[in-house]
């Protein structure tokens, strides 16, 4: 008999959740070593999950699990027989990815964290490795109330090493991130038990599946559907952040310690996209297609507006916060673009954005660790004095803006170009505004380079008031030898600089390993869109401005393999 | 007479109130005198409505009445006292009563064993531990009198303990019917498999089986009756109630531990107090 | 014996009536006293309150059980004041003073 | 012929970008270092040797272009879109491949001498090489998202080289500016291939030209608006009006930079995608004069701010910005041979401008600015004759590199004002030849004033070119003799610079011909706007003569006249220039400070976009926070009002549990009684 794979997901699962608990058990010294191997440990699983994922069924290349979209490795573990609860696990390309993403950060997170946390080691690492565990959950998960569970408990490890680990105002950022989110997510849980209440009325089974839910609630009127997308709305738009329910970002991710500013930026945002994409699109595709120019609204605004805050901001960290916001917005511009270049560019997207950000974020850590500050006006010209930093950081940085060869262009052009093309649901003018966010973008990145790693030498004078709560065993007397980037270090960014570049040069094992999945979650929204006559008050205005002659554009034809032909 | 249930309950709480111990004048005379005018006055106005036939013997009944006013009485002064040795010593005497109660409603083994537990056993440890508490209590604090004296909010305890006692009350004197299949499952296995080999003239006199004219019982009544209290309550415990009797003694053996435990316990006075790992330390402290 | 039926339903609310009274006025004790003895006392008082009115109600369904019940309520009784007053022996080590507010640390 | 025998053009970009990496390794090891300038010359060169080895594999047998698509790998493919790392190798692009890989071989020569010591050493050779790979990739790619990657690429790089020496403020500020008005331009380049895409379903060079060709000459509204968002991308890299702000800053960087990127290479890439993308640009009847009008007026503006500038590399910026203004006028008169012709000539005679000015600021340590020197051709007489033969190029003297090509463009515009009765195009040529006597005014002020006259110079402030870049103690002999007196640079420098000389005086007259062959093979072939287009009966004439002889006539004269009136002013008679400065001081005040244009554009959206970023600032922390705070305020208020409740007390806590019961028993009885 064949070795069935379908095991793994759970095991994906409870590895770190056990290394987690089980960390406690050893003695303090060799908790951050274990805790690395046991992330990588981790890591071996999920690559080996993605290995199985890629192998051809039936010896024939072309079909591979990933190739119908559908959800595989599925099993069950029985809950709740009466409600229908059960853990059941499956993978799809998305998720897969996600895994990937997150098993992948780990261990850089952990390597990153060897010097920085000197105290309480043990909390830290176990907190780190449940988070992961609960990570991991969200995007396995094909329950509904195991999803949830998941979702909500990523909360609480982030919770402590905020509140433990964090800098000066680090107590109230921990509470300002809990409450915020999850206030939000108890409206989505809501909505998310309607929707099952509303399958259990309709087919008088109790079912937390959420394809099941999916398909159920598709049967929802417009106005059902938009209470639910509110809901949903709720806590993924509060997770991802969308503005303008963004504020508690900057303050979480200024607060928290490098490695959770990473998880938080790398994987946990991804959370918010990705609950938007599992449940919003499938769920309520006629709501979602009537009020996606409104989400898209507020996408653009956002990019622009946080991009303009970035540029004003003295703090390098929350300037890179900011600029997630701004990031993000890219990210939900191409999802309700419901096309399947923009869901992919929205995937694509949550990946690079985990890299090029969560790197950027190590970056700063490191300058943190070294100077205990994160004032651009105390630091410049760091190029001369730690010239293999000063690369990884132009090159992350780079790779932020959306440099092409680098990741975080094929994401973002393809974020744009969904939106573009995307005439029936969003259309040109969301394309161009949000095009300005590229150049904003390009401003506030460069300048944050053109302070820290550019310009005049200065290098921060120590200062006390500055110093962390749990100061790292780095002495740091005067700044005669700043030391710079040591083999830790690099390589902890090495392999995100591999990944960015890559990504940017060979995405489209990606891209066509996500196309069935992502039309799979299209499916719906198309169907309403066909449905839909043309010429109603869904045609973008904005559209008709740019062209003004409105004749000639409903003239052409949407697809564009129908325009191949045409012409 | 649920209003007179309410109203008695209202004056009661005023009487009770009255009663507290205070700084200054403490209308304590008046206090009991309303509050026995408040019990009187409802006696009489329930004894109206007393009917024909009581169940107990009606020349018993008075003793209900002293039992209870007794009873009541001394729970008061429990309440009222600022000496806790006098407290515990009128709790004492709430025992009795209510011991004097259990005898009215032909509980024997009870009423001997709430006077030789309660009165014999807890009552003298609680007495052991004023005493123990209170002999240099007096040098620790200048301010040693007050927590005696002083009641805690008495206002709202009195109104909410009233409260209760209105609901309490009016739900009391609306009982269920009695019903005879309430007798458990243990009653039934009970008399099948126990009193079968009872004395048969035992069983006759209840059931008036050999006795010419005698009203006699049915029988599952009689079955019983022809039981003293103490057989009875011994077979129901031991028989009905087999594993609540071992873990009443499971407790008793961990509550008896824990006393040592807790009693070797050695902690540094702390007057001023205030630091929450206390409870951390004594733990730590434990041997 | 005719006392062996049941009781009248009146008669039954007359000893409940007692119990209710006898417990009501733990509760006041052990609500307003601060002596944390007396406290205990007081709920020891509460205690005896049920015991009447289970020893009432076993007589009104004729039924054995509540006495048994009494006898359960004892053990958890004696049970509780030997931990109980051991804990508060402890707490008088402690503090030197028996006063239940002097534990409130919570300053709301 | 062998389709595939040019497949190894593919490796053209990636030669530089393997170079790219191992000076990047030699970077971070100081033995190592020496290495990059080699590595880096021998990887261009090599690309060059390819290019020349592909360049038979565009032609059929008669000698007609044609175009091979060359595919390497799967890049972006998604629902329907492809942009695949593949190349497209026809004429065009080899001309581009030529000047790029062997402008950028003697560039990287000259740089091995002009950096050496430098403590960037690698670094420079790695950012040089990773820009060959960026500008092959742009003239080779296949689609536009290659093209585009190229085209963000070489903007990095102008990036990274202007700010090499980070340590000045104002180096990192240009760099800064640099790539973000070309991430403006970038913008439209971007939508344009959104609209491309959504027009015509594909970004493909091959597929797009084959759908053009079969278009209808009246294209429908959107179609017609894909070339005027392209035109903003060409527009910021081609540093033309009102995108041209970042070019004279550019000059920040080394000198080789300027001459490579700055002038020859990079800011044509505009010139070169216009050319690239013709047949979209005449799908539209405004595009094309629209490309000629800012053109013109570009030339116009950056001439005229060149005749008040003193800085040596500034001047040749905004003559760069001025005669790419006349390349955007060849385009927008669909002469693209006369365009890619001046490409050509004016990447050979402005590298070879910037080269020398660098020879001069190399042996005047880092002095640029041209009051401060004069009669310098006695100390360096080499220089001053290969900066003299470059001048002539630039002004357009007769027979040189410069003469041919201006004269072409400037030709075929008055050729199309005539035959096609076109007062704006008789305008614009009119303009043109205006400002070909204004260059050769400028070019030739700056060269009397540098070699002519008495010998006089002080030396620059800096100890090398740019910030003091030795602090540890690295220092070359040159450095050491800075400190002494002007001298001439070594042979290693100057042999490139001869190169360059001979192209700026020959080109013009040997790659005549060839050049229109190569572009009539190309996608660049004017189909429907060409020039003459009507036949050949109605060739122009102009007094008489052919139209293309008179114009050569007339810029001629205007060249020599222009050189004469500058000998006048800032060779026999500099006092002269001073009378009539203060003259018109008002004028030379505005032009002295480039119309103010840097201060508008900081006044006017700068400060107002920061200010507007602070705005939102304030708005975030009190409003929306404040909203959310405030929303979170109400259950606070609520746990105020109950926190007393929970003051420690034993007995509060029973008070409260006992109320609790008695309320809900209460409500039983409530109900049941």
């Amino acid at each position: 008999m064949m070795y069935s794979p379908d095991q793994l997901l759970p095991l994906l699962v409870l590895i770190p959740l056990v290394g987690g608990l089980a960390l406690s058990l050893l003695p303090n010294q060799v908790v951050p070593a274990m805790a690395f191997v046991w992330t990588v440990v981790t890591l071996a699983v999920s690559v080996v999950v993605a290995c199985l994922a890629y192998q051809p069924i039936d010896g024939n290349p072309a079909v591979t699990f990933l190739s119908s979209g559908d959800l595989f490795f599925e099993s069950f573990i029985p809950w709740v027989d009466g409600f229908g609860l059960s853990f059941s696990f499956g993978l799809d390309a998305i998720s897969l990815w996600l895994v990937l993403l997150t098993t992948a950060l780990m261990p850089l997170v952990m390597l990153g964290s060897f010097s920085a946390i000197k105290h309480r080691v043990k909390e830290y690492y176990t907190w780190l490795l449940l988070l992961e565990a609960a990570m991991i959950g969200t995007f396995v998960a094909t329950d509904l109330i195991f999803f949830y569970i998941c979702f909500e408990f990523t909360l609480v490890p982030l919770f402590f090493l905020i509140g433990i680990f964090g800098s000066t105002q680090r107590l109230k950022a921990a509470k300002v991130f809990f409450l915020y989110t999850f206030t939000g997510s108890m409206l989505t849980f809501a909505g998310v038990l309607y929707v099952a209440w509303f399958n259990a009325s309709q087919t008088g089974l109790w079912s937390f599946e959420i394809a099941q839910l999916a398909r159920a609630a598709q049967a929802m009127s417009l106005e059902q559907q938009t209470w639910v997308l509110l809901a949903l709305l709720a806590g993924f738009a509060v997770k991802v952040p969308l503005f303008p329910v963004h504020t508690w970002l900057p303050l979480a991710h200024t607060e928290a310690p490098t490695g959770g500013s990473v998880i938080l930026a790398g994987v946990l945002l991804k959370l918010g996209t990705y609950g938007l994409l599992r449940f919003a699109l499938p769920m309520t595709p006629i709501a979602t297609v009537v009020y996606a120019p409104t989400i898209a609204t507020f996408a653009v605004v956002g990019i622009l507006y946080t991009a303009l805050i970035c540029w004003v901001q003295k703090d390098v960290k929350k300037l890179i916060a900011y600029s997630s916001v701004s990031h993000l917005g890219f990210c939900v511009l191409g999802m309700f673009a419901l096309n399947t270049i923009g869901v992919s560019a929205a995937v694509m997207y949550m990946i690079n954005h985990g890299l090029s950000t969560g790197a950027l974020f190590l970056c700063i850590g490191m300058i943190y660790e070294r100077f205990h500050t994160r004032e651009m006006a105390r630091m410049g010209g760091l190029a001369r004095v730690m010239p293999i930093w000063a690369f990884f950081m132009v090159f992350f940085s780079l790779a932020s803006v959306g440099l092409p060869g680098l990741n975080g262009f094929v994401g973002e052009f393809l974020a744009l170009l969904g939106a573009f093309m995307a005439r029936d649901v969003l259309g040109v003018g969301y394309a161009v505004a949000a095009g300005f966010g590229m150049i904003l973008a390009a401003i506030y990145i460069l300048y944050m380079v053109g302070k820290v790693v550019f310009g005049p030498v200065l290098i921060p004078e120590h200062d006390d008031q500055h110093q962390p709560p749990y100061p790292s065993g780095h002495t740091h007397g005067k700044h005669a030898h700043v030391r710079d980037l040591n083999a830790r270090e690099i390589m902890t960014l090495t392999p995100l600089a591999v990944g960015c570049l890559l990504l940017g040069l060979f995405p489209t094992p990606l891209l066509s390993s996500l196309k069935p999945a992502v039309d799979k979650l299209v499916e719906p929204a198309r169907l309403v869109l066909a449905g839909r006559p043309h010429g109603e008050a869904t045609i973008d205005e904005v559209t008709t401005i740019i062209f003004i002659d409105p004749t000639v554009q409903h003239g052409h034809p949407q697809d564009p393999d129908a325009a191949r032909h045409g012409h | 007479m649920h209003y007179a249930l309410y109203m008695a309950s209202a004056i009661g709480a005023v009487a009770v109130y009255m009663m507290m111990p205070r700084r200054g004048y403490t209308p304590s005379r008046i206090g009991g005198l309303l509050g026995a005018m408040t019990l009187g006055g409802l006696w009489l106005y329930l004894a109206k409505a007393l009917p024909a036939t009581l169940g107990i013997a009606d020349e018993a009944f008075v003793y209900y009445y002293i039992f209870s006013g007794i009873a009541i009485a001394s729970s008061v002064r429990v309440i009222t006292h600022t000496k806790p040795v006098y407290a515990a010593l009128w709790f004492v005497m709430v025992v009795l009563a209510s011991a004097g109660m259990f005898l009215l409603l032909g509980a024997e083994f009870m009423a001997m064993a709430m006077v030789i537990i309660y009165g014999g056993a807890i009552l003298v440890t609680y007495l052991f531990v004023i005493m123990l508490a209170s002999q240099d209590a007096g040098e620790a604090s200048g301010e040693k009198g007050d927590y005696e004296r002083l009641p805690y909010e008495p206002v709202a305890a009195v109104a909410v303990g009233f409260l209760l006692l209105a609901t309490l009350l009016v739900a009391s004197f609306n009982p269920a019917p009695a019903n005879p299949a309430a007798r458990g499952e243990s009653d039934e296995r009970i008399i099948a498999t126990v009193l079968t080999d009872r004395p048969a003239k035992r069983l006759a006199e209840h059931t008036g089986a050999g006795v010419e004219g005698a009203p006699g019982l049915p029988t599952a009544l009689a079955d019983r009756a022809s039981l003293y209290n103490t057989e009875r309550i011994g077979l129901d415990l031991f028989r009905g109630h087999p594993l609540g009797l071992e873990l009443a003694g499971v407790i008793l053996l961990v509550s008896l531990a824990g006393a040592v435990v807790i009693a070797r316990l050695r902690v540094d006075p702390q007057p001023d107090g205030g630091d929450g790992d206390a409870a951390g330390r004594l733990a730590a402290d434990a041997v | 014996m005719p006392e062996t039926i049941g009781l009248h339903s009146f008669i039954l609310s007359h000893f409940l009536l007692t119990g209710a009274v006898v417990f009501a006025l733990g509760l006041v004790g052990f609500l307003s006293r601060r002596n944390l003895i007396v406290m205990f006392l007081c709920t020891e008082m509460m205690f005896q309150g049920v015991a009447i009115s289970l020893v009432a109600f076993s007589r009104y369904h004729a039924n054995d059980t509540g006495q048994t019940f009494v006898i359960f309520v004892l053990t958890i009784a004696a049970a509780e004041a030997a931990l109980a007053l051991g804990l508060v022996v402890l707490l008088f080590r402690r503090k030197r003073t028996l006063d239940a507010l002097a534990w409130s640390q919570l300053h709301g | 012929m062998d389709d595939r025998a040019i497949d190894i053009a593919r490796l053209i970009p990636w030669l530089p970008a393997l170079s790219a990496v191992v000076c990047g390794v030699c970077c971070t090891s100081r033995k190592l270092r020496v290495l990059a300038a080699p590595v880096c010359i021998a990887a261009i060169a090599a690309a060059f040797v390819l290019t020349l080895k592909a360049y038979p594999h565009v032609f059929d047998d008669h000698g007609h272009g044609v175009f091979h698509v060359s595919w390497l790998f799967t890049w972006i493919r998604v629902g329907g879109f492809t942009a695949d790392m593949s190349y497209y190798l026809d004429p065009l692009t080899m001309v581009m491949l030529i000047v790029v890989t062997g402008v950028g071989t003697l560039v990287a020569i000259y740089a091995a001498g002009y950096m050496a010591g430098d403590r960037g050493y690698a670094r420079f050779f790695a950012a040089v090489s990773l820009f060959i790979f960026a500008m092959t990739t742009l003239v080779m790619a296949d689609n536009l998202v290659l093209l585009y990657l190229g085209w963000e690429g070489v903007g990095l790089c102008s990036y990274l080289l202007i700010g090499f020496y980070y340590d000045k403020p104002s180096a990192v500020a240009a760099a800064k500016k640099a790539f973000i008005v070309n991430r403006i331009g970038d913008l439209g380049f971007a939508l344009g291939i959104f609209l491309t895409y959504h027009q015509f379903a594909t970004v493909q060079f091959s597929e797009l030209f084959q759908i053009l060709a079969t278009q209808p000459s009246e294209a429908s509204t959107p179609v017609q608006i894909i070339p005027f968002l392209l035109m903003l991308g060409a527009f910021g890299k081609s540093a033309q009006l009102p995108l041209y702000v970042w070019l004279p800053d550019a000059m920040e960087g080394p000198t080789p930079v300027s001459a490579l990127i700055h002038a020859a290479t990079m800011v044509t890439a505009g010139v070169y995608m216009i050319a690239r993308l013709f047949p979209l640009f005449e799908l539209s009847p405004y595009a094309l004069p629209t490309v000629a009008i800012v053109g013109t007026a570009t030339a116009l503006f950056a001439a005229t701010i060149a005749m008040c500038q003193y800085d040596i590399k500034r001047i040749y910026a905004y003559s760069t910005i001025s005669q790419l203004g006349y390349m955007f006028l060849g385009l927008g008169v669909a002469s693209t041979t006369a365009a890619v012709f001046h490409l050509l000539t004016h990447a050979f005679f402005k590298a070879l401008l910037f080269l020398t000015a660098g020879s001069v600021m190399h042996s005047l340590a880092g002095q640029l600015d041209l009051r401060h020197m004069s009669g310098m051709r006695r100390k360096m007489p080499v220089t001053c004759w290969l900066m003299f033969f470059g001048c002539l190029a630039l002004a357009g003297f007769p027979f040189t590199a410069g003469f041919y090509s201006k004269d072409m463009i400037l030709a075929d515009t008055l050729q199309k004002g005539l035959t096609g009765h076109s007062t704006l195009y008789t305008v614009l040529a009119v303009a043109g030849l205006f400002v070909a006597f204004l260059t050769a005014f400028y070019t030739f002020r700056l060269w009397f004033r540098v070699f002519m006259g008495p010998t006089k110079y002080e030396m620059g402030q800096e100890h090398g070119h740019g910030a003091d870049h030795h602090p540890d103690g690295v220092s070359s002999d040159i450095k050491v003799e800075h400190h002494h007196e002007p001298h001439e640079v070594n042979w290693l420098m100057n042999a490139p610079l001869l190169v360059l000389a001979a192209g700026a005086l020959l080109a013009g007259y040997l790659a005549h011909h060839w050049i229109g062959d190569m572009i009539q093979g190309s996608s660049a072939r004017p189909l429907r706007q060409a020039i003459g287009a009507h036949g050949a009966a109605h060739h122009a004439t102009l007094f008489g003569m052919d139209l293309h002889l008179a114009m050569m006539y007339i810029s001629s004269v205007i060249a020599v006249v222009g050189i004469a009136t500058a000998a006048y002013f800032h060779w026999l008679n500099r006092g002269a220039a001073d009378r009539v400065a203060a003259k018109w001081a008002g004028l030379v005040r505005v032009l002295a400070n480039k119309y103010y244009v840097d201060e508008l554009n900081d006044s006017v959206i700068v400060r107002p976009l920061r200010f507007i970023g602070y705005l939102c600032f304030v708005f975030d922390r009190l409003i929306i926070d404040g909203l959310v705070m405030t929303v979170g305020f109400v259950p606070r208020m609520f746990g105020l009002a109950l926190r007393p409740a929970q003051r420690g007390a034993l007995q509060g806590y029973g008070i409260g549990m006992a109320t609790g019961t008695a309320v809900v028993v209460l409500l039983v009885l409530m109900v049941y009684f």
